[in-house]
């Protein structure tokens, strides 16, 4: 109980510190630094300038999570770039990961066997579940609904949980790697899957009764940060927020990798280009993927259980692989996978994730690690909404604007 | 006169007894116990705990005491660029005049135990609390830091919005027994239904009003979180904080109170008898429990609601609360008119 | 059956009575879940989670497998696995000595990957199924050989009762006890 | 406290008399003669609210630490959105050369007595990130109590370390040895300085 | 199932048309016109690399996925490329095109392409702060993610090293 006094201008030098520099802004405007500190805005800073309750401009100021993925991916060997590039989503670290893993495969010239892939996609669509929940409850809180919050991560546990009984990890799995997948399924897995897609469906239904069309939450989210379709074209949106304005365009059904060309799902697209849609879409993804999981599973049932990894790098294994295998599913790494060489080569790919679609740019001079890789991820450019959409609203559609799009800093800034 | 006389007639002296025991006491053990059932509650809706290792056979009561206790004894922060002296001042007038109403307000019918008998008491209720949400905007503007105006000029919007409804939609209640007298009001009551039967829609108008008033949920506007950190206290840390936390809690007993005598019977299954525990206490503590129930009902709100935009909230406001204010003064006057109170 | 873009709308529902429809229909939905919470919470302390033998947890070296091929310090990302040179006696020229590579661990940089699990041409190293350890100095994290033999203490372990989770088609996930002798 | 560029006569004085020396009385009263010591280690051992400040992914998991199936409210502590009404801060993963500044500005803005968990490989040593460019540990700008290992640690992991602290709070007396003397006994409270905020400053 | 949307797996064929139709639109634009893994690289002379693009968004191709530069030391350029495809063309988007220009290593100024495709405006912004290429008329040229002092040393040439710690603990 002591009294301090600290902080403001006294003298020139003062004036410098963060935040509290006076600086002449034309007409009337009131400039509000919002973030990185905040609960409004992430690990982002938007600076907005506001004329009475409307803001007029937003300049968002990103990089406080920029952590050199790119000029990291230039100095590992290509196996270790796998968790390195999980990191930038790792709630949806699969579907970040598998366009890298693609891109590599594409240049070394092989194909994964079936059950890698269908394994993968299986990861893939419990991952973008867990995204999903993760963006609606960062949504829900954002404009105030802790209960969406605590809604959604609680049955993100589920999904959680299935992945952590699938790859031993509970968020960052290191799932794919050149020519497979790191483990097989496990023999409880199908049962618990189908069960928690049937109790998903249910939760759908009370998700929409307490906050979609919660008349509240509604009045909020109804034409909130509308992106006509001509503009989200231009603008380069992805995922979620391009489907909501009417973009039919989705990786897995554009450019489909994996198992996406062999599973029967639908791609959801509304009209609205609103918050609200842009949380609809969301919920009929999680439908979609939930499908997607009960077919994966069933088709991995019914197949026999083999190395989920191209025979290039099982069949001259020793027995001790094979042995491993069998006991617990688990495929061993060769040695030779750490300074593995990739022939000469550029290749581009992409992939949808849970917030739209990432690609990989992976050039190859035929070292072991590459000459260059480059990822554009979908929060990255997502980022240009808050420079053309947000200035016109008001500042309490700030949170929401940014909810919906689900942006999440540590992807954009990579 | 024994000592024990002596004592009661000291400590039900109706001035000291609404004031310091209710006033202060009871609304400081109304506003932990409601806090930790807010928190509880919202944790049971939201499937989880809640607070529960601060003392596992109590649920974790204690919790709130453990955070007012914290925030006692931790360091009080006052920025150079803040005014000092309304910084400082805010809150505690703030909280002063939030719990100022219930020393109006009767807690039974017998003359003897009457705080300031007067003929005028919804009226000089009313008129105190529409006090002290100005010095929250004084506490936001002394702050002197942007989060800190904006919520404060959110807060004067809303005090714009809310106050005309209070007072219309309370003083259907007067308009319907002819009487600016809480007596007479909860005798009226007495006679025929409580008043949330015979005007459900001038109660429900006082109820979102109250809401809105004490920034609850949906109408947490002024501290919103996501935009504007804690609005008018984001400056303020320590115990200074704490008052501020408990202010808006307390605004919302004395409300609860108000509202409790007005619409909801006051002791109204009680007769007031003899002596100091027929004739006041009981009574009493069937207003609290009353105005316990209700605020009950508002913080469950939280696990319900996320906010409304501020000009949602004036909107709605304006166009639905305000009329349904209007229509329950009209309905008051109708039922004066029919005699049915 | 591939995948195929669907057009959808949302649901439109406007007015007053819809609007309080819907009121109703979240306060109700709240009131259940306040009577019935369908909580799951795990009550740390007193309870933790006995994870699956696959769970990716601390790592542990059985020194008598281990060939020294440092294939693990190669392939690990964060360059936590470190490779130590250590005298020891060499059996073919007794009185000689002769340096042997033997791989420690650095918890300040360890994320759990395991890939050097999976690359150890003798399944040297295990995870031990536990990861909720924590420190108050940076220097206990940088294990050197002899804590890297050995299971990392865990204190949970004596605290509270093991519990496991199970998904359920009514609740999510359901908290059971775990039998002491089940993996 | 004492504050750089203030003559010591100017410090406290305030519109409401000589706070300081009235909170020093208060102070010496409370603790020395009625012995509430125990009492705020205890308190501010169940009211450990982290303040709002994400730096980076592991916040995934210190979201899900405060979800439903673990809980973090159980041990009374609230993730709060002002610095000025907090008292702990949990560092979630890398500590950008950007954040830094943050980070570093944050922790000033928290009152006294107040606790610093790292999370994460990233927070200890950089974890996969340990030769960035653009990386700055967490311990050369904040005084850190406890250390949690994982990337991402589990949430279990988070809760295990608000229990550390509060137990060590309670055994080594930290609150009301600050509130007695304010100096933290087991550690300085600002860490050696490094100016992290010179590229804003420019 | 509605026409035009009939799901069809990217074949040889389809990325044959395109490439016809890109000569074919482009002219003489064009140095060359091949088919990477993944992508259809066109490359065109710097000077004429602003109506390259008008024309390739004429066609269809509505944004820009990535603008990777790459730094080839040894032969003193970066090589600048829009990965530009569509999202309002069926056909189109599943294909992507990358417009390829390379520029002097040494001095490194290129008209900026912001204002035909605004999705790119924040990835030249990037560029800019980790190669220092200035791109000229852009509307808003500042760094992006770095701070200031390490934006100057320009992070991602092959100029700026990055080390990575020995197997050995020393």
């Amino acid at each position: 109980m002591s009294v301090s006094v600290i902080g403001g201008p006294k003298r020139e030098s003062d004036l410098k510190i963060p935040g509290t520099e006076v600086r002449k802004i034309e007409k009337d405007l009131y400039e509000v630094f919002i973030g990185p500190q905040h609960p409004g805005s992430g690990h982002m800073r938007i600076i907005i300038r506001v004329d009475g309750d409307v803001i007029v401009e937003a300049d968002p100021d990103m990089g406080y999570v920029h952590r050199t993925m790119e000029k990291l991916g230039e100095i590992r060997q290509y196996i270790k770039n796998i968790p390195l590039f999980e990191r930038m989503a790792i709630q949806d670290a699969c579907n970040v990961t598998v366009p890298y893993v693609l891109a590599l495969e594409k240049i070394l010239d092989i194909e994964p066997p079936q059950r890698a892939k269908y394994l993968r996609s299986l990861l893939c669509e419990i991952n973008r579940i867990a995204a999903h929940l993760y963006g609606f409850g960062i949504f829900g809180v954002f404009i105030g609904h802790s209960t969406m919050y605590m809604w959604a991560f609680a049955d993100r546990e589920v999904m959680v949980e299935l992945a952590e009984k699938l790859t031993g990890a509970r968020l960052t799995h290191s799932y794919p790697i050149p020519g497979g997948a790191r483990r097989d399924m496990p023999q409880d897995f199908p049962q618990a899957a189908r069960k928690a897609a049937r109790y998903m469906r249910r939760r759908l239904e009370e998700y929409r009764k307490i906050f979609l069309d919660n008349p509240v939450m509604k009045a909020r989210m109804e034409g909130v940060g509308y992106i006509p379709k001509k503009l989200a074209a231009e603008l380069g949106v992805v995922g979620p927020v391009a489907r909501a304005s009417g973009i039919k365009y989705d990786a897995r059904y554009n450019d489909p990798y994996d198992a996406y060309d062999e599973v029967d799902f639908e791609i959801p697209v509304f009209e609205e280009g609103d918050a609200l849609a842009r949380a609809w879409v969301k919920v009929e993804e999680i439908k979609q993927s939930l499908r997607i999981i009960e077919q994966a599973v069933d088709w991995l049932e019914s197949h026999t259980s083999e190395a989920p990894i191209h025979d290039k790098f099982w069949a001259k294994s020793p027995p001790l692989w094979k042995k491993v295998f069998e006991k617990e599913g688990r495929v061993k790494l060769l040695p030779m996978m750490a300074t593995m060489k990739i022939p000469p080569g550029k290749a581009f790919a992409r992939g949808e994730t849970a917030r739209g679609e990432i690609v990989y740019y992976v050039e190859s001079t035929g070292d072991s690690i590459p000459y260059r890789v480059r990822i554009v991820s979908p929060s990255a450019r997502n980022a240009i909404v808050f420079k053309y959409v947000v200035p016109g609203h008001r500042v309490m559609d700030l949170p929401t604007i940014y909810g919906s799009i689900d942006y999440f800093p540590p992807e954009a800034d990579r | 006169m024994s000592l024990v006389e002596v004592l009661a007639s000291i400590v039900f002296y109706p001035p000291i007894y609404q004031l310091v025991i209710v006033g202060l006491i009871v609304t400081l053990g109304v506003v932990i116990i409601i806090l930790w059932f807010e928190r509880k509650a919202t944790a049971r809706v939201q499937r989880r705990l809640g607070p529960y290792h601060v003392a596992p056979k109590l649920a974790g009561m204690p919790q709130l005491l453990a955070d007012l206790l914290r925030y006692a004894f931790q360091e009080i922060i006052i920025p150079r660029t803040v005014d000092r002296g309304v910084f400082i001042t805010a809150p505690i007038i703030a909280t002063v005049l939030s719990i100022l109403p219930i020393a109006v307000v009767p807690f039974t019918s017998i003359p003897d135990y009457w705080p300031i008998p007067m003929d005028y008491s919804v009226l000089v209720a009313l008129a105190i609390s529409t006090v002290s949400p100005i010095f929250l905007v004084l506490a936001g503007w002394a702050s002197n830091n942007k989060f800190s105006i904006i919520g404060g000029v959110r807060e004067a919007f809303i005090i714009t919005a809310y106050e005309l409804i209070a007072i219309l939609s309370i003083l259907s209640v007067s308009a319907a027994t002819l009487s600016f007298n809480f007596i007479d009001i909860v005798n009226a009551q007495m006679n025929t239904a409580w008043f949330i039967i015979l005007n459900p829609i001038a109660f429900m108008a006082a109820f979102l009003a109250v809401l809105m008033s004490t920034s609850g949920f949906p109408f947490e506007i002024p501290e919103s979180e996501n935009e504007v950190v804690a609005g008018p206290f984001t400056e303020y840390s320590g115990i200074l904080y704490g008052l501020n936390m408990g202010a808006a809690y307390m605004k919302r007993f004395a409300f609860s109170i108000i509202l409790a005598v007005a619409f909801l019977g006051g002791w109204s299954p009680l007769t007031p008898g003899e002596g100091i525990l027929y004739g006041y206490l009981l009574p009493s503590i069937v207003v609290i429990i009353k105005a316990f129930i209700l605020m009950m009902v508002f913080s469950f709100l939280r696990s319900v609601y996320g906010r409304y935009r501020l000009d949602q909230a004036l909107q709605g406001a304006w166009r639905l609360v305000f009329p349904m204010a209007l229509i329950g003064f009209g309905i008051g006057i109708i039922e004066a008119y029919l005699g049915l109170t | 059956m591939p995948a195929r873009p669907v057009a959808k709308a949302l649901p439109k529902r406007r007015g007053l009575f819809e609007g309080f429809k819907g009121n109703i229909a979240a306060i109700s939905l709240g009131v259940k879940y306040l009577i019935d919470p369908k909580r799951f919470t795990l009550i740390y302390p007193n309870e933790y989670i006995k994870l699956d033998p696959g769970y990716r947890g601390f790592i542990v070296l059985e020194k008598k497998k281990c060939i020294n091929c440092s294939s693990c310090a190669r392939i690990c990302p964060a360059a936590a696995m470190k490779m130590i040179k250590l005298p020891e006696p060499d059996p073919r020229h007794p009185g000689k000595t002769k340096i042997k590579l033997w791989p420690v661990i650095n918890y300040q940089r360890c994320i759990f990957c395991g890939y050097c699990v999976d690359v150890c041409p003798t399944e040297a190293l295990y995870h031990v199924p536990y990861h909720d350890i924590v420190y108050e100095n940076l220097a206990e994290m940088d294990w050197d050989l002899e804590t890297f033999t050995k299971p990392p203490d865990y204190p949970t372990a004596s605290e509270g009762m093991p519990v496991k989770y199970i998904v359920d088609e009514e609740r999510g996930l359901v908290k059971v006890k775990a039998q002491e002798g089940e993996q | 406290m004492a504050i750089e560029g203030v003559k010591a006569k100017e410090q406290g004085k305030v519109y409401v008399g000589n706070l300081d020396e009235t909170a020093k009385r208060a102070k010496q009263l409370l603790i020395g003669r009625l012995k509430l010591g125990k009492a705020v280690d205890w308190a501010t051992s169940f009211s450990l609210w982290p303040v709002h400040l994400t730096t980076s992914c592991c916040g995934c998991e210190f979201a899900a630490a405060w979800s439903p199936r673990f809980d973090g409210e159980q041990f009374g502590a609230l993730p709060w959105v002002g610095p000025r009404q907090t008292n702990l801060i949990i560092i979630e993963g890398t500590v950008t050369r950007k954040m830094a500044c943050a980070v570093k500005v944050t922790w000033d803005q928290m009152p006294a007595p107040k606790f610093a968990i790292a999370m994460g490989a990233c927070a200890l040593d950089g974890g996969i990130f340990y030769n960035s460019y653009n990386i700055v540990r967490p311990w050369e700008i904040i005084p850190i109590d406890v250390y949690i290992p994982g990337c991402p640690p589990r949430p279990e992991s988070v809760a295990r370390a608000i229990v550390d602290l509060q137990r060590s709070i309670r055994s080594k007396g930290i609150a009301s040895k600050w509130v007695e003397e304010g100096v933290r006994p087991d550690k300085p409270l600002v860490a050696p300085k490094q100016d992290v905020c010179s590229w804003w400053r420019g | 199932m509605v026409e035009g949307l009939r799901f069809m797996k990217l074949s040889e064929e389809m990325v044959r048309v395109v490439i016809e139709k890109v000569k074919k639109e482009l002219g003489d634009l064009v140095k060359s016109v091949e088919e990477g893994k993944g992508y259809i690289s066109i490359k065109v002379p710097l000077n004429r690399l602003r109506e390259a693009a008008v024309k390739l968004k004429n066609m269809g191709f509505d944004h820009v996925k990535s603008l990777t530069v790459t730094d080839y030391k040894k032969k003193g350029v970066f090589e600048v490329m829009y990965m530009a495809s569509s999202y309002l063309d069926e056909e189109l988007s599943r294909i992507i095109v990358s417009l390829t220009v390379e520029i002097d290593r040494n001095n490194p100024r290129m008209p900026s392409l912001s204002d035909i495709w605004t999705s790119v405006e924040f990835q030249e912004r990037e560029v800019y702060e980790f190669f220092g290429i200035h791109f000229e008329g852009h509307p808003d040229l500042r760094p992006l993610l770095l701070v200031p002092d390490i934006a100057d040393l320009k992070p991602l040439t092959k100029d700026f090293i990055v080390k990575e710690e020995p197997i050995f603990k020393s």
